[in-house]
């Protein structure tokens, strides 16, 4: 990679090597080793069959794997592996990166492209590592003129916002990090922040074209609240509960929902697409009409936590999508009883953390994730721009009166006695 | 060594040391990641100045897709971008716009001064309009010549700007 | 009182706030600079009421290289290479209607083979215009596929014009007596295969870009230029066809053997947005089966290039010569005093002449519409600037 | 004889021989030309000048000397085509002597008109004749005789048998004060030009609404560059 100094010498590189290695011990000697203790004393440790766990107790149990897998279990069960691991933030994250770099290529693909090729050395995997990577490095202008507070807080409120959905979201029985009774409620009283957070930013910013896009985004997002809320109201209907958990086991009984409301299915994926201001509602950021719209003051990490965020709402609605029409993690028992066949009394008990309906469920769920995000991907290959008031019509006049036609079908059904409890299709 | 260590200012040694040595540590590999990063992903800024524009959009098009090397023109805003490819003749009237596009890009920006007409003015040398050249505005970091440049030219304009990148410090 | 007196009034019943002087303030202006996605190397400063334009007033300029005046410091032949720099995609048509207004002057008759090779590569040069026209149309409308496509096949067209002139785009091929080299063998085959995928391609930007009900609902019935106020305007090419005006100078003046060819001029009635982008794709599918007649009926053999003596240079006078261009009519009034460096060189061309449409067509549109109408006007900043 | 006898600028009417497909537009009263339109237009028999087969005489193109002074009446050049004469005999028993010929070739007619009476001309041009629009206004700077000349090029679109032809209006002004009464309110498509022939070559349009900069940069402090005395630097 990097073509060697002209006057290199190994005698001088072996010092410069032994005078890293001296002084990072003596960094983790002086430095590391009390930090660890310091946290291991004051973080509540679980008791592990038994007796407390003492820090002491912690360290030697990574060394014998057997001592250490009930340790894992039991931070597996903790709310903070829910919230930073499992279905939250990092799995959030991972599918957020992998649809943006799907995204590029497969727009790339439509437009008989080959899409990002060389940042990877194969197929261009590395691409959104370098995207990455140089927004972290790149100065952050903040126009002279702007409210500093707002202008810095809106992209973390943003990413914080789609986190706080994607909280909600369950993707497995046990695994949702909230798993509250009013789940869907909720879930719509978060989406509602999106307009306010892009109009307080692009007002922040202090200049015309982004007030232009800021307002747009207030009409659009709000403009398609209504239907949106309408959509998902049938499916409150037929499942009866607001907890996105029952409302898997109410499809589970039954049939999935998308069955018994195509239209309502479809109004929800047009104003999913409106939220997330994806092409033929690109209207907030619209490139031609008005310069970035409300992006067009955001430079550096600021336009990278707008996107990452932007992503990461992809991903809950999408998840919402699944969860309320697709039946959730139903589907057909693939995984194995246990992954490696007689591993009971290997070396490394490994078949205590791995449960068959989890895992089946979180595969589940992960594919038909994939599957609407990719549906969702698509308008963006096909489809110009739509006008501010053309958008605005559609949103009120024909998506709302398609919600409540496919409103009057779920309510049809439940007083049918099809559907709900005792109801005929009901297993 | 050890006398070294016990003398009063041996502490302030030992914390330059210590910067020193956490910035060395940090410093090259980070460094060389960021460089990695940013030679990955050039976003040229959406600013044509004349007829070298067509060539740019034949370059972005299917056939050479400079979308492999992770050039993506397709950012509206400035803000975002941090290429400027001089496209083509700067005329006086479009050179302080020019200078202040480039003034309002965030901070490691790379000019391309694409065309003959961008690096010395080419075949409007004599015309009363014409820069001869753009160095005298912004800072070009690559030359490439042609007129208009084939979009090869262009992208090989790009790879040496990147081979310039992976060599720079980071600033 | 024209119509477009007429519009200002009934927009004013329509209620568009037609904002007093006092409300000056009530306005922002908004500056749709050199740097604006939605408009190329071409500044437009708009007022906008709410979401309503109220006034638009072009600045252009800012790639003017002052062609008209370097003209004078050369000979006749030496001005080849800069006159077709203003629009380098479309350079057979612009040194085209040069070299015969230079013929004109200095009576040279060009032989007829070369008259062919000429008209083909001013078809073929259309086409690589509109298609690049075309690919701008659709990401000025966020249909980034509909960029994709047509740079992709524009590539195809691209390289037979390689082939033919030796250089992607800026060919100085047609030059005052003919054009510079006989066409290369197998030539007319890879044409007419390469003639015959464009076609079936139109196809397919219909059923993507045209039949597309969000681009209609964007562009039928918006700005519409009704015909009076387009010959009232001046306007020229797909914008004057595309309001029932059937003007195509290769029809209406023919020049070298356009008159030995039968082809339609294609023309719509409705004059709004979406037939303003429609009449190109006709005009590329019109030109498809104009190339294949000139193949046909182009002589096997023969001279190219009248020969001309070094600094040719014939009695003083004027001649004005035009042809019809990517963006319309596109003349050159060319005034000699019997020297080789003319005296005068004016180049009237068609995006210079359809700018003046712009701000009667933004009057009352929405700040959305703003992509749609300008680049419908088939306008090409750097030409317009010469 | 080159092999196709047809003349490079022979006019092939465009009504008689290629059908046209649309319907010829609303023909506005006119009284006929002496030649009909509908009489298909031979190709006239006199080699027309300019590209006259390589055998005949090649006559001079156009009679001005030099285009200097106004041209004088007796032309060298062979009778001009039926068609074009037709116009210009319009314009004659209109406004007699107003109106001066510099010359007629096919399809280009060139008049010469005192500027105080440009606007009558035009208008009447537009009105009765069919020059609907201006296809372009270009200024010509003659320092030998400190004229300036400004050409404008008329085009028709309403009338079909008029598409081919051009008529160059053309008047002078002294170089010093150049002022020429506009035309806009007439051709409202010489808007854009007059204003840049404003701008290159300096000729003050009164009654134009922004006689101002156009084209060249805002701080442009230089004498209007089409002049023949502004020289490019190292010519």
């Amino acid at each position: 990679m990097a073509s060697y100094p002209r006057d290199f010498r190994f005698g001088g590189f072996v010092v410069s090597l032994i005078w890293l290695i001296f002084w990072i011990l003596i960094i983790v000697a002086l430095v590391g080793l009390p930090l660890i203790f310091i946290i291991l004393f004051y973080v509540p440790l679980p008791e592990v069959d038994g007796e407390v766990l003492t820090p002491y107790l912690f360290l030697t149990s990574i060394l014998y794997p057997q001592s250490a897998i009930p340790v894992i279990e039991t931070l597996l069960d903790t709310t903070f592996f829910k919230v930073a691991v499992f279905p939250g933030f990092t799995y959030a994250a991972l599918i957020a990166a992998a649809t943006i770099f799907i995204e590029r290529k497969f727009l790339a693909k439509m437009q008989l492209r080959v899409g990002p090729l060389y940042a990877g050395k194969i197929e261009g995997i590395l691409q959104l590592l370098a995207d990455g990577l140089k927004l972290i490095s790149k100065e952050i202008i903040i126009p002279s003129g702007s409210d500093k507070l707002i202008f810095w807080s809106a992209p973390i409120a943003f990413v914080a916002t789609a986190a706080a959905v994607v909280a909600l979201i369950p993707a497995a029985p046990g695994w949702v990090v909230a798993d509250i009774d009013v789940g869907l409620l909720a879930v719509f009283a978060i989406l509602g922040f999106f307009p306010l957070i892009a109009l307080l930013f692009s007002w922040a910013s202090n200049s015309k074209y982004p007030f232009i896009g800021g307002l747009r985004a207030l009409h659009q997002l709000i403009a398609f609240e209504i239907p949106f809320i309408l959509s998902a109201l049938s499916v409150v209907i037929l499942s009866g509960t607001l907890n996105l958990t029952e409302v898997v086991e109410s499809q589970i009984q039954s049939y999935w929902f998308i069955f018994f409301l195509p239209i309502s299915a479809f109004v929800f994926y047009i104003s999913s697409l409106a939220e997330l201001e994806r092409i033929p509602f690109d209207l907030p950021e619209a490139e031609a009409e008005i310069v970035a719209g409300w992006l067009t003051e955001t430079s550096g990490m600021i336009y990278g936590l707008l996107q990452l965020g932007s992503y990461i709402k992809t991903y809950a609605l999408a998840a919402l999508f699944v969860i309320l029409f697709l039946g959730g993690w139903a589907g057909p028992q693939i995984f194995p009883a246990e992954i490696i066949p007689e591993s009971a009394e290997a070396i490394i008990p490994v078949s205590e953390l791995y449960e068959q309906t989890d895992a089946n469920a979180a595969f589940w769920f992960t594919l038909k994730t994939f599957g609407v995000i990719m549906l969702m991907l698509l308008p963006r290959g096909i489809s110009p721009r739509i006008r501010i008031d053309i958008l605005l019509h559609t949103g009120w006049y024909k998506l709302i009166v398609l919600a409540f036609i496919n409103m009057f079908v779920a309510l049809a059904l439940i007083y049918g006695g099809v559907l709900g409890p005792g109801g005929l299709l009901v297993r | 060594m050890k006398k070294e260590l016990l003398s009063p200012t041996s502490f302030n040694v030992l914390a330059s040391k210590l910067s020193d040595v956490l910035v060395k540590a940090l410093d090259t590999p980070l460094g060389y990641a960021i460089n990695w990063g940013r030679i990955w992903s050039l976003w040229p800024v959406h600013l044509e100045t004349a007829c070298c524009s067509v060539e740019f959009g034949a370059a972005s098009g299917p056939r050479y897709d400079v979308e492999r090397f992770g050039i993506i023109e397709a950012f509206g805003s400035l803000r975002q971008c941090d290429l400027i490819v001089v496209q083509g003749t700067v005329t006086r009237k479009m050179a302080p716009r020019l200078r202040m596009v480039y003034d309002q890009m965030p901070e490691p920006k790379y000019v391309i001064a694409m065309g003959a007409c961008a690096i010395t003015g080419g075949l409007y040398i004599d015309s009363y309009n014409v820069l001869p050249g753009v160095d005298g505005i912004v800072p070009v970091d690559v030359y490439v010549p042609g007129c208009p440049p084939r979009p090869e030219t262009l992208i090989q304009g790009c790879m040496l700007l990147q081979e310039k990148i992976k060599r720079s410090k980071i600033r | 009182m024209t119509s477009i007196e007429e519009k200002f009034e009934e927009s004013k019943r329509l209620g568009l706030q037609i904002v007093k002087e006092s409300e000056e303030d009530r306005l922002m202006t908004l500056s749709v600079g050199p740097q604006h996605p939605g408009s190329g190397h071409f500044r437009f400063v708009i007022k906008v009421d709410g979401d309503y334009i109220v006034y638009c007033d072009p600045d252009p300029g800012y790639v003017h290289r002052g062609e008209e005046k370097m003209c004078e410091y050369r000979n006749v032949i030496q001005n080849i290479p800069h006159l077709e720099r203003p629009v380098i995609h479309d350079s057979a048509n612009i040194t085209y209607s040069y070299s015969l207004a230079v013929e004109e002057l200095v009576g040279i008759e060009v032989p007829r083979r070369g008259q062919f090779i000429r008209a083909i590569a001013s078809e073929l040069n259309r086409q690589v215009y509109t298609l690049y026209w075309l690919a701008i149309y659709g990401i000025f409308l966020g249909h980034s596929t509909m960029f994709m496509w047509p740079t992709g096949d524009r590539e195809v067209i691209i390289d037979l014009l390689e082939a033919l002139t030796g250089a992607r785009v800026t060919h100085a091929f047609n030059i005052p007596g003919g054009v510079r080299n006989d066409m290369p063998e197998g030539f007319r085959d890879r044409c007419l295969s390469q003639i015959r995928y464009l076609q079936k391609r139109f196809k397919e930007y219909e059923d993507i870009f045209y039949n597309n009900p969000l681009f209609r609902q964007r562009t039928e019935g918006v700005a519409v230029l009704s015909k009076e106020d387009a010959i009232k305007l001046g306007v020229t090419g797909s914008v004057v066809r595309a309001s029932s005006v059937p003007f195509d100078v290769r029809k209406a003046e023919p020049y070298d053997i356009y008159n030995e060819i039968d082809f339609k001029v294609q023309y719509m009635k409705t004059g709004d947005c979406f037939a303003r982008s429609y009449v190109p794709l006709l005009d590329m599918q019109e030109s498809c089966y104009i190339i294949e007649q000139l193949l046909d009926k182009m002589p096997a053999s023969g001279e190219v290039r009248a020969k001309l003596q070094p600094n040719p240079k014939g009695p003083p006078g004027e001649s004005y010569r035009r042809v019809e261009s990517g963006r319309g009519a596109l003349g050159y009034y060319i005034v000699s005093d019997g020297t080789p460096k003319p005296y005068r060189v004016k180049i009237s061309v068609g995006s210079f002449r359809n700018m003046l449409a712009l701000p009667y067509l933004l009057f009352g549109k929405r700040l959305a519409d703003m992509p749609a109408v300008y680049w419908s006007l088939n306008y090409w900043p750097v030409e317009a600037d010469r | 004889m080159s092999a196709n006898n047809k003349k490079e600028l022979n006019k092939v009417a465009a009504g008689s021989q290629t059908k046209h497909s649309s319907s010829t537009s609303d023909d506005t009263a006119q009284e006929q030309p002496p030649s009909p339109s509908t009489q298909p237009k031979q190709i006239p028999a006199k080699p027309s000048p300019p590209s006259a087969t390589a055998a005949a005489s090649a006559a001079t193109t156009t009679t001005t000397p030099k285009p200097s002074l106004a041209s004088s009446p007796a032309k060298t050049q062979p009778e001009p085509p039926p068609f074009e004469k037709g116009l210009v005999e319009q314009l004659k028993n209109k406004f007699g002597d107003i109106v001066k010929v510099v010359f007629i070739k096919p399809l280009r007619i060139k008049i010469q008109v005192e500027p105080q009476d440009i606007v009558g001309v035009a208008s009447f041009l537009r009105d009765s004749m069919g020059f609907d629009h201006a296809e372009s206004v270009a200024g010509t700077d003659y320092p030998k005789d400190n004229q300036i000349e400004v050409v404008y090029h008329l085009g028709s679109y309403s009338r079909e048998e008029l598409a081919a032809h051009i008529l160059w209006l053309t008047a002078r002004t002294n170089k010093d004060d150049a002022r020429l009464p506009t035309l806009i309110n007439i051709y409202k498509s010489v808007e854009y030009h007059e204003r840049e022939c404003y701008e290159m070559l300096g000729v003050y349009f009164e009654g134009h609404p922004r006689n101002e900069r156009f084209l060249l940069p805002e701080d442009w402090a230089d004498i209007p560059p089409l002049r023949k005395d502004f020289r490019i630097k190292g010519r």
